[in-house]
């Protein structure tokens, strides 16, 4: 006997939902559409941010600097790599020395390649404009202490150049110097941030978190504590847009919106064969007790 | 930061009403819980997985060594419990080196309160580290082993996914509890069953009747009840400032900011 | 009956094992194209045999890369050999660093003195309770890791008290402060109801309604008002985890979009990177 | 007497850093910070090896045994050598050797990188087919959950963005609905769900502060 449409719906094999998923995403990195972009609030907040730190550095002697925490892995650098380039980036062309460090191995790594693939094309140098500590494995105890003072916890960048000596650190004498801390993260982490640095230096801080953590930095948002965000890489893409540079972020754009209508025409999919199956059902009982009667 | 006179105050009133209801408990006071729904599921799907024969797989996901995971083991000596009364294979791969050897206790305890130490095999609690290594050996499993039921109760990152859908591609029943807020979707799109955040403190209180997370339980409600109080007072404090010219700064922040 | 099921099974074996072999085929048959390519022109700067080996190694991620989507189709030997070999790279690597990044400069340099400074002796009283970990591993003497543990968590204990009441009270930007949301705004002499203070109720009942959600030890019979006010809660979380859901699907799209741009741009360069 | 010992070295643990908290910035007891966080983080670090030793451990009995896919332990075995030596030598041999340099990019960039993310880009698909199979309109709540959803993925992507802007007036498409849920209804609900979490973690830091923890596992294990 023939399978009736609505079973016939709902016994896709997932195989062919997931090549379908593989051509709506390579497609668009073929076939380009430019579309207008706006920057959602969180994003356009921490411009605003980076652009005052830069503006009053054209005034200032002291320039401030911004502090990367590059908690990021491997795994989500499909995200946080973006987010990173679009920050530094910003960075170089409003020249705000930065100090890179991470919880998480790899990200200050990464971040590293990141910002020499990008001074290259600024004509930047290692030491003066940005810094890079590494990567600093902290429990509670130690980041206090490492809030307190900087240099008693670390004595040495990735260079092996006691940080004393490092250019951009003259302007640095204590946590409170830094003027924005941006948190770069695929699993929280910026709450010892808010909790422990906040109240003490009233430093503000901003991250860049995965899409899937954004939803959770709302209330920091709302309070205050956090300054502004990037969300995913539509945070990015938005980022990038704002400051007129195309990087990964943009470029992914076009890939996400044939994924998501992807994503959605399963959801009606699964639904509408669910639902009819169900009425189905529901009549087929009916009947059976119309019979019984 | 250090301590204001608010802060020092707020943290008695939390703190107070949480000790003195566990040392109540403690005395053995009964107390209150409401009936958590989903713990009933847990039953009915080891009754599932005892019609078709196949194993069950309890998951405590990214958990270390902290309550999230002490309270997953707790839930685990549950099931084991019930596993091992219904003679079930029950694997339990952990994450985490230093909650490897409780499971494996755990387990093996409560095989052998219902005497069944035969049945309990080493090798069925096992240790794999890193997050998608740890996933990807959780779905191996599902698929090698065509377990019946699956149990996820402890704290789970971006796995959570990969998980509650590999359950589904094997067909088996599934029973979810998580406090991490971001991986409940998936779980409640996935999962039969799904106990949501806080809930799942409050289940582990009322599978295990221990005292102490009992009382605490009471104990957190009254905190949650004095922030909430805390909230509509400065409410009402706003409203009565954009009523009265008189009233020129809202008390309430004044008060917690002394 | 059976017999013909095996014949089936054994004929998909048959053609699975053909399109294996064709694609991994292909695949090394380009990346050995593309090595000597690359040694034939390499890149100024550059030996012929570093070229080749640069290009070896983006063959290499591509291959792993493919392999792991290879238990899309099924689970298969290929993916669990790489999935081991990912623990092995983890842990080697996270162990290391622990060692090169926390304890070489903190502890042994301060040690046996470096960079200028005197060896300071009293660091090696630090091996003891460090030793205490490695209790956990005899089944007899575990206890003894109990004490470093517990302690460890007592200081957590301790330092939770200072993170979360900073969480609640910063001034000016805790969390309770700032859930203080104005229902009416004082617009001139008189008093008006904005937008703003439309969406300020909302934010109030919807955070009021979530937390009597977590109530579990009032009686719903006892206060009238709980059953209505947790159900709503349940739904206004609902709304909660319908947003998480959205942001979810951009953030895991984003990482096959990642992957596929390193396949298209820096392994296959079918596009400009 | 142990039990004792235990719950006294938890108290001071947490006394400290409680005392801290308490005491005026006056009383200087600040200072103490540095050293006190310096000594915990090295005695914390001293655990490093912890992992390894389960690890070999658990394979090497897999490899002695050769249990079915020892294979896989062997190659976890020599993945976890490699990498821990090419780490080692790339810190210690200053300047460091060009095939170090290659073989440790070989290691973390062609493979670790690669594998890693992945893995974890799997996720995509497995997103697709839940949405498929799993995302249901089961009951009101699975409906209101899946609409928001819906509504806050137009709202994020270009096409959703700028489609929805030519049709409804300016501030009022799907990229501002989105923000006002995000901004109002999931802040609102994410902060009671933050509030009862910070309760909670308040009354999980007494129970172990004061050594309150009873029942079959918190006994033996905290």
């Amino acid at each position: 006997m023939k399978k009736p449409w609505y079973e016939w719906i709902q016994s896709i094999d997932r195989r062919i939902i997931y090549l379908v998923v593989f051509v709506v995403v390579s497609l668009p990195f073929f076939i380009k559409i430019k579309l207008p972009m706006r920057p959602s609030e969180p994003t356009e907040n921490l411009y605003n941010k980076v652009e005052q730190i830069a503006d009053y550095n054209k005034t200032s002697t002291k320039k401030k600097c911004i502090f990367f925490q590059m908690d990021w892995t491997p795994s989500v650098q499909a995200e946080c790599w973006p987010q990173t380039e679009a920050m530094i980036e910003h960075c170089f062309m409003r020249d705000i020395p930065f100090i890179i460090m991470g919880w998480a191995p790899e990200g200050p790594m990464l971040t590293q390649t990141i910002a020499e693939k990008r001074a290259k094309e600024h004509g930047k140098k290692y030491g003066e404009d940005w810094v890079n500590f590494g990567y600093k494995p902290m429990n509670l105890p130690a980041f206090l202490a490492f809030i307190k003072d900087v240099y008693s916890q670390i004595n040495q960048d990735t260079e092996g150049t006691p940080i004393r000596n490092v250019p951009v650190m003259q302007n640095v004498e204590s946590i409170r110097d830094v003027d924005l801390i941006f948190h770069v993260t695929g699993s929280g982490g910026v709450e010892a941030w808010i909790q422990y640095l906040q109240p003490e230096t009233g430093t503000d801080v901003a991250t860049g978190c995965t899409a899937i953590i954004g939803p959770e930095m709302y209330p920091y948002l709302d309070s205050g504590q956090l300054i502004g965000m990037m969300e995913g890489l539509s945070g990015a893409a938005q980022y990038e847009h704002q400051i007129g540079y195309i990087g990964k972020g943009t470029r992914g754009s076009g890939s996400q919106n044939l994924a998501h209508f992807w994503i959605i025409a399963m959801m009606v999919l699964g639904n509408v064969g669910y639902l009819f199956q169900r009425k189905q059902e529901r009549e087929e009982k009916q009947r059976l007790e119309m019979a019984g009667e | 930061m250090h301590a204001t006179y608010t802060m020092l105050l707020l943290s008695v009133l939390f703190c107070a009403p949480i000790i003195y209801f566990i040392l109540v408990a403690r005395k053995g006071r009964e107390i209150y819980i409401r009936p958590i729904a989903g713990l009933a599921a847990i039953d009915e799907a080891i009754g599932r997985a005892t019609e078709m024969g196949r194993p069950v797989l309890y998951v405590s996901g990214l958990a270390r060594l902290d309550i999230i995971g002490l309270c997953s083991m707790a839930i685990l000596s549950q099931v084991a419990k019930l596993c091992a009364r219904y003679d079930l294979r029950l694997i339990v791969p952990t994450n985490n080196y230093l909650l490897y050897p409780i499971a494996q206790e755990a387990v093996r305890e409560a095989y052998a309160a219902e005497g069944k130490t035969d049945i309990f095999n080493d090798e069925d609690v096992l240790y794999v580290p890193g997050q998608f290594p740890y996933a990807a050996a959780c779905v191996g499993i599902m698929h090698r082993e065509k377990v019946a039921a699956n149990f996820f109760f402890g704290a789970f990152y971006a796995e959570s996914l990969i998980l509650a859908e590999a359950g589904n591609q094997v067909g088996a029943i599934q029973v979810a509890g998580t406090p991490s807020t971001m991986q409940i979707p998936f779980f409640v799109t996935a999962c039969d069953y799904t106990i949501i955040g806080e809930e799942y403190y409050a289940a582990t209180a009322y599978l295990t009747k221990e005292p102490t997370m009992l009382g605490s339980l009471v104990g957190q409600d009254i905190g949650k009840m004095t922030i909430s109080v805390l909230i509509v007072l400065g409410v009402i404090c706003m409203v009565l400032m954009a009523l009265f010219s008189s009233v020129d700064s809202n008390w309430m922040i004044e008060l917690l900011e002394k | 009956m059976a017999t013909e099921l095996e014949a089936n099974d054994a004929s998909r074996k048959r053609t699975e094992l053909i399109v294996v072999l064709v694609i991994s085929g292909a695949v090394l048959a380009y990346i050995l194209i593309d090595m000597f390519r690359a040694m034939a022109s390499p890149p100024d700067g550059q030996s012929g045999f570093g070229a080749l080996f640069d290009r070896f190694m983006v063959g290499v991620a591509a291959i792993c890369t493919i392999v792991i989507y290879s238990f899309l189709y099924k689970e298969n030997p290929f993916y669990r050999f790489l999935e081991h070999v990912l623990v092995g790279l983890s842990v080697g690597f996270y162990t290391m660093l622990t060692w090169t990044q926390l304890l070489k400069p903190n502890w042994w340099d301060k040690l046996t003195g470096a960079d200028g400074l005197p060896p300071n002796w009293y660091w090696l009283l630090a091996i003891f309770p460090g030793l205490m970990w490695y209790f956990q591993l005899s089944r007899k003497k575990v206890w003894l890791s109990r004490i470093i543990i517990m302690f460890f968590m007592g200081t957590g204990a301790g330092l939770s008290f200072k993170g979360i009441f900073n969480l609640l009270l910063t001034p000016g930007r805790g969390q309770i402060q700032q859930s203080f949301k104005p229902f009416l705004t004082r617009f001139g002499g008189g008093v008006v109801f904005t937008a703003t203070n439309f969406n300020n109720i909302i934010f109030i009942v919807v955070i009021l309604c979530v937390l009597s959600y977590f109530f579990f030890s009032f009686r719903h019979d006892k206060i009238k008002i709980l059953p209505y006010s947790s159900t709503l809660g349940r739904y206004f979380l609902m709304v909660c985890f319908g947003t998480i859901f959205g942001t979810t699907v951009q953030g895991r799209m984003s990482l096959f979009i990642d992957r596929l741009t390193f396949l298209y741009t820096e392994w296959l360069k079918v596009l400009a990177g | 007497m142990r039990k004792k010992l235990l719950i006294f070295l938890t108290f001071i643990g947490g006394l400290y850093y409680f005392v801290e908290w308490v005491m005026p910035a006056e009383s200087g007891i600040e200072k103490t910070l540095t050293p006190f966080g310096q000594v915990t983080l090295v005695i914390s670090g001293f655990a490093f090896l912890l992992g390894v030793i389960n690890l070999v451990r658990l394979h090497g009995t897999r490899i002695l045994k050769t249990r079915p896919g020892y294979y896989n332990s062997v190659a976890l075995i020599t993945a976890m050598i490699v990498m821990a030596l090419a780490e080692l030598l790339r810190f210690y041999l200053t300047p460091t050797p060009h095939w170090v340099d290659k073989s440790y990019e070989f290691l973390f960039v062609n493979m670790r990188v690669p594998i890693d993310s992945t893995i974890f880009s799997l996720l995509a698909f497995y997103m697709a087919s839940a949405a498929y199979r799993a995302f249901r309109i089961k009951s009101l709540e699975a409906a209101l959950m899946m609409s928001i959803a819906v509504i806050v993925m137009l709202g994020q992507i270009t096409v959703g963005i700028w489609f929805s802007d030519m049709i409804f007036p300016a501030g009022y498409g799907l990229q501002d609905f989105r923000e006002w849920l995000m901004k109002y209804w999931n802040a609102a609900a994410q902060r009671g769900i933050l509030f009862g979490a910070v309760v909670g973690s308040l009354a999980l830091s007494m129970r172990i502060w004061l050594s309150l923890e009873r029942g079959s596992f918190f006994d033996r294990e905290v």
